[in-house]
């Protein structure tokens, strides 16, 4: 996908081909930072954009101090509790949906509310009610990444191809095996694609809620860094968190290929 | 138990109210265990649904369908149906989805992978065992749906233009595939398809069918000596004839409806 | 922040928040130098000391069950008794610091030097920094328009950070901030005007911060209440006679320059400190309120206040 | 599940009181804890108290004035991104050089919780209305761009072939199929960016005041009035209703070919 | 201009390094102005990609392809391309989209509007002129594609397996009905089929390709007398030999290459 007209390797002998083709295709974003440390300190003052260096060496100062460590680590917790939260729930009322219509009727207006509810709007809601800090922050995770992932579910469990459903009735499974050997298997592919969905979600989410009512995470952090004018802090601290996010989404992705080596 | 399928007087009406359609009107027609019938017809004249009936998968309106004489009651493993679109476990793979039948019935591992070995086997389709579906061509995933039905050994193979996905060349293997184990397993086959070619030269007898509402039009029985090569049948004077008697019954119901 | 305390026979827990490190003094019950001289603290209860982005966010943290005492100001306190906020309600159980006092330092609004902003009139029609609409330190702002007859919307507010208010006038963003005592240090070293402070337009010294317990908690575990109160006692004496070293941990602590602590905390460059919860001067301020419009009602504060955990 | 409030047909009436029964049954169920004093008030106040407060605010102008602000921030910040987004997304499908160039780029920028930069912004640009509009741009550049590049991407070869044998030369070739080609798939940009919009305009307005729907809702819980942070939920709910029905109409509308 | 080509040692190879492939390999051949040329041969065998280029999309590797004489150079209105999965502008209705090549011209509306009007009444297709592509059927999409095609009115109608995904009543609908087209409007059509009995019902001559790389094998010319009925033709012996003649060249380069 990445590859263009651009690059003609020919003359690159193999082994380097690879090497070379990664190098070429990141230039922009070499030229990115370096514009930047360039920009920081003369169009612009340091204290409004601090080099690349400076985060650098704050995002390193960052670690050995131990600073970030609390924060970071109670951030990953928030956003797995509420995305793992979601998955399960996401994925039994999804199914559950497509399978007992009763089920539907009753949960289907409440998605219909909270679907075009931007979720983190629901945080003074859940500070008042579970106060400021980690409940707040991973019921905001949970709601965020629910739709994502109830709708794929669903959308998947209800749209299962017909003739495979008849091919395994006509080779003998009975109602109650059909849903472990056909509805679930022919549903993972959108429930990963679901969850994959949710990610960016869970991420936005968990800085919001931490923005607005936590006095721990990632989100405090860059705030109170900002707020004390420590901006090379705060630049690191959004370095990171981006960071785990690209991980996150990108790993999930090569997690997902794995998985579905079947699709 | 021998195979043979008993319709009489079989009505089918999809939908209730002004949705109300009369898919297939007032059709008998037995089919002995052991043979090889064709159903040709124009589109929407109900084919599939009569497939899909004697499956087992379609309820029916009116009138019987029977097999070996007993009314049907949903799908059984007495029948096997393959589809057009395969419609293979896409998380399986090709030894999985030729499994998938005998571990449904309970046939124990060893036994079970001796079986579903020996049709992957028939089906040329030695070293795909691991292979997923998505990894194959159109042909060699409806072989791997004809190994899977076959393994399981249902005495009826119920087939839905299974080659109509395929170019020229490959459906021709395929056909003469299919004749083959047709000859050496003793099945009863029902094959439906668009291509007057294709059941003359599979099948014993070719029914034809009206256009919607769909019942019997006319039966062809087609009488060919099958035992030389591909060539030799196809432009013998009796292939040519009986494939114009079926081309020309089927153009009169299909001639009048394709306009726009 | 952990959970409700002080169940099952164990040493019960007290969850305390604090706004603002060093200028609340009780803040000082974080840094473990300082806590380590206390009588009960580790004893008599365990302490679980967290810091808040506001007063209202602690009284927050209070209703939802997971903070039994914490720093409130004159408008959130207010507010959280008019509106109920708290289940079985809050009382006021100590003065942390008090604003307006004639002989000590008060909460300031300064101006850069060449803008030629000297007095409250001269405010009219420009932008002026505040922490936060609708705070107590926002009050003080009204209270000084209103001496020279302007009202809140003479002025344009502009919220932020304390910390960012020297650099915003610098660079000319805003034209006065409000500065409480910590950061007057800075404001007064850069030679920025003063243009007022709330012992200008107040008659007397109020309670500005004070220590709010919940009700349920005096209920519940009254003991370690107790013995919190006498420890937060006993904090002000230590650091009384103790500035220098206090100062130097306090400031270790929080990452502050050692010497901007040490040259106001306690001193008269630092508010008035006195724990003794005067109901009349708390009624004085609450009414005061009602006045400038902060909040709808007033209410008894002998209801909600109590010297019952003073010395 | 399409969540689907289209029409109510005489025969649809069975199914949409069916749907309802379970809305209808928590509403009842609201009003009649908190009137028992199951709930403290605080917490969950009457729902009676809510809707009374929401008339309240509506008729005082208050609240059509915090949907104004934040309407405009979000909306004003989504054009420009969508004038971006779908400029550089097309380019990066069409242009050597604009694909290397902004490939990495947005691989890099698509997954970043755009909201951590809401301080970095409060620095840069303020806090004022300029901010929040900057920032939602910035938020909703990636969904837009990424959906545009990968739509004029997909579109189909032969469309492009049928186009230059009927005489379609390079540069009409752009407005006469490709950006037709590919506008279902930069409206759907479009769709899944109007919510982040709205979400970056809450968040920031509750991080940093400066009036609008979330420096209202967060008021409610600043003032312990709660009442009002549910008063402004509701109003955020039929806003994000209304307009996913406006998107969805107006798709139905604008692409009724597809 | 009479819409001749010439095809003379034309090369094509795709891709570079471990990726290339040769798709046609020294292929010569030529059509004369007005005549009717089938292309047949094994899948992969670069019939697409000889059409393609003829069109003017894909690049030469060597040799020259010239229409009426002169290099091609890019496509061109001189040609016009049906496509087997139609290729319409799905966002413009079926009068639009017949209109597309003739705005493009810069003919007056008026006058578009009476030719568009012309070519859809043609394919019987009046009646459907406001609807979109999405609501039509698989064969009256074809017609669009050929009624957009054929109203720019270019000298040379190339055709890509265009009715490949129909099924046969429709196909053989369509067929005659390109051949009316073909007998009045005096163009020439180079017509790519898997379908042999297509190929020999419709054109004049029929070109064989080898299988990958393609070049010509064989050209069989098809002398029908196409006056009468289709039953008429297909049930001729002239039809029936042409058709064996033409299946077993191109059986002969299919047959070892389908097995997995
Ligand atoms: N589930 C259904 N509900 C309502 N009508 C149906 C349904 N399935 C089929 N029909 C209708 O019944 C008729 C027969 O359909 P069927 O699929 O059996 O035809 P067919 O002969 O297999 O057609 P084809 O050759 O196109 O496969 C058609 O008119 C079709 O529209
Ligand atoms: N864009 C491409 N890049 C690389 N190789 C290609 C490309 N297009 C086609 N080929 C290769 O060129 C050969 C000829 O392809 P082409 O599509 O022309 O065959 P065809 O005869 O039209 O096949 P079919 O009957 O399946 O349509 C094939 O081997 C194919 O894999
Ligand atoms: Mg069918
Ligand atoms: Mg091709």
């Amino acid at each position: 996908m990445a590859t263009n007209e651009l690059w003609t390797p020919e003359r690159i002998p193999d082994p380097f081909a690879g090497v070379a083709k990664l190098l070429f295709d990141w230039i922009p974003l070499l030229l990115l930072v370096l514009g930047w440390e360039v920009v920081s300190g003369r169009a612009v003052s340091e204290s409004v954009l601090p080099p690349p260096t400076a985060v650098a060496a704050a995002t390193v100062d960052l670690f050995a101090t131990g600073e970030v460590v609390p924060h970071l680590a109670v951030s990953l917790l928030r956003v797995g509790v509420g995305l793992s939260l979601s998955i399960v729930v996401g994925v039994l009322l999804g199914i559950g949906m497509s399978q007992s219509e009763a089920v539907e009727n009753f949960f289907d207006v409440f998605l219909s509310l909270i679907y075009p509810l931007p979720k983190t709007a629901l945080v003074p809601l859940a500070l008042l009610w579970l106060g400021i800090g980690t409940k707040t922050a991973v019921l905001i995770v949970f709601l965020a990444c629910l739709l994502p992932i109830v709708m794929n579910a669903n959308n998947a469990a209800e749209n299962v191809d017909r003739n495979l459903i008849r091919s395994a009735r006509m080779m003998g499974t009975s109602d109650r095996r059909l849903f472990w050997k056909v509805v679930i298997p022919a549903t993972i592919p959108e429930i990963l694609t679901g969850i994959r969905q949710a990610i960016p979600f869970a991420f936005i989410s968990l800085i919001s809620a931490e923005l607005i009512a936590s006095e721990q995470g990632m989100g405090r952090l860059i705030r109170d860094a900002g707020s004390l004018g420590r901006y090379p802090a705060m630049f690191a601290t959004i370095v990171i968190i981006s960071a785990v996010a690209y991980t996150a989404v990108y790993g999930f992705e090569q997690v997902r290929e794995r998985v579905l080596v079947w699709t | 138990m021998d195979g043979s399928i008993g319709i009489s007087n079989l009505e089918k009406v999809y939908g209730e109210g002004t949705e109300r359609t009369k898919a297939i009107d007032d059709l008998s027609f037995d089919i002995d265990g052991g043979e090889f019938v064709s159903v040709v017809g124009p589109s929407g004249c109900g084919k599939s649904t009569l497939l899909y009936i004697i499956a087992g998968f379609l309820d029916i309106t009116d009138g019987t369908v029977s097999v070996d004489g007993t009314p049907i009651d949903g799908p059984g493993t007495d029948r096997g149906v393959v589809f057009q679109d395969y419609a293979l476990f896409p998380w399986r793979t090709v030894k999985e989805n030729v499994l998938y039948g005998l571990e449904e019935a309970g046939v124990p591992d060893e036994e079970a992978d001796a079986t579903a070995q020996r049709f992957i086997d028939m089906m040329d389709l030695s070293g795909f065992e691991n292979k997923y579906p998505k990894e194959l061509s159109g042909g060699m995933k409806q072989r791997v749906a004809l190994a899977r039905t076959l393994a399981y050994d249902p005495k009826i193979l119920l087939m839905d233009e299974p080659f109509g996905a395929l170019d020229q060349p490959l459906r021709e293997t395929l056909q003469d595939q299919l004749i083959d184990i047709w000859g050496d397993l003793d099945k009863t086959v029902v094959f439906i398809t668009h291509d007057v070619e294709e059941a003359v030269y599979l099948s014993e007898r070719v029914m034809i069918m009206t256009r919607h509402p769909g019942t019997k039009k006319t039966v062809t029985e087609v009488d060919l000596d099958r035992s030389g090569p591909r060539e030799d049948i196809v432009t013998s004077d009796e292939f040519t004839r009986k494939k114009n008697e079926v081309w020309r019954s089927l153009r009169e119901e299909t001639k009048s409806e394709v306009q726009p | 922040t952990g959970g409700g305390g002080g169940g099952g026979g164990g040493t019960p827990t007290i969850n305390f928040n604090y706004v603002v490190p060093i200028e609340n003094a009780a803040s000082l019950l974080a840094v473990p130098e300082i806590r380590s001289e206390l009588p009960n603290a580790g004893s008599a209860y365990e302490l679980n000391v967290t810091r808040n982005s506001g007063t209202p966010t602690s009284l927050n943290q209070m209703a939802a069950g997971s903070a039994d005492v914490v720093m409130t100001s004159t408008v959130s306190f207010a507010s959280a008794v008019n509106q109920n906020a708290i289940p079985e309600g809050i009382s006021v159980v100590g003065v942390d610091f008090w604003d307006a006092s004639p002989e000590n330092y008060d909460v300031s609004v300064f101006s850069a030097p060449d803008s030629g902003i000297t007095e409250v009139a001269d405010l009219e029609g420009k932008t002026v920094a505040v922490n936060a609409l609708g705070t107590g330190v926002h009050s003080v702002y009204v209270k000084g328009l209103r001496s020279a007859g302007l009202t809140r919307d003479d002025v344009e507010f502009v919220e932020m950070g304390f910390p960012t208010y020297t650099a915003a006038l610098n660079e000319g963003k805003i034209d006065a901030g409000i500065y409480p005592a910590l950061f007057a240090v800075g404001a007064r070293a850069e030679g920025f005007n003063h243009v007022f402070g709330s012992a200008d337009v107040w008659s007397q010294q109020y309670p500005f911060t004070y220590a709010t317990a919940a009700k349920r908690a005096l209920n519940n575990k009254p003991d370690a209440m107790a013995a919190w109160a006498e420890d937060y006692g006993a904090l002000f004496e230590y650091v009384r006679n103790n500035r220098s070293e206090a100062a130097t941990a306090a400031a270790n602590h929080f990452e502050l320059p050692t010497e901007t602590v040490e040259s106001y905390f306690f001193t008269e460059n630092d508010y008035h400190r006195d724990l003794t919860v005067d109901q009349d001067a708390l009624q004085f301020i609450i009414d005061d309120l009602v006045e400038l419009d902060f909040i709808d009602d007033s209410f008894d504060v002998t209801e909600h206040s109590t010297n019952e955990y003073q010395g | 599940m399409d969540v689907d409030v289209r029409s109510l047909g005489a025969s649809s009436i069975v199914d949409s009181l069916k749907s309802i029964y379970s809305l209808v049954l928590l509403l009842v169920l609201w009003e009649a804890v908190t009137r028992m004093g199951l709930i403290y008030p605080y917490f969950l106040p009457q729902l009676s108290v809510v809707i009374h407060e929401f008339v309240v605010l509506v008729s005082t102008g208050q609240m059509i004035h915090a949907a104004y602000l934040t309407l405009m921030r979000a909306f004003v910040g989504l054009a420009g991104a969508a004038v971006a987004g779908v400029a550089v997304g097309i380019l990066c499908a069409r242009n050597a050089l604009f694909e290397w160039f902004f490939d990495p780029l947005i691989k890099i920028g698509y997954p970043v919780p755009v909201i951590s930069l809401v301080p970095v912004f409060m620095l840069w640009f303020g806090i004022g209305d300029v901010s929040k509009i900057i920032m939602v741009a910035v938020g909703t550049f990636w969904p837009i761009a990424v959906n545009a590049r990968d739509a004029t991407r997909q579109v189909e070869q032969n469309l492009i072939r049928s186009a230059r044998m009927m005489g379609t030369g390079d540069r009409r070739l752009l407005w006469r199929v490709i950006l037709p080609a590919a506008s279902p798939g930069i409206f759907t940009g479009l769709q899944i960016a109007t919510p982040i919009a709205l979400i970056i305009t809450f968040v920031f307005e509750m991080v940093a005041g400066g009036g609008g729907l979330g420096a209202l809702e967060i008021a409610g819980v600043r003032g312990f009035n709660s009442a009002q942070t549910y008063a402004v939920i509701f109003a955020i709910i039929a806003i994000g209703l209304v307009l996913d029905r406006l998107l969805r109409a107006a798709r139905t509308r604008l692409l009724d070919w597809t």
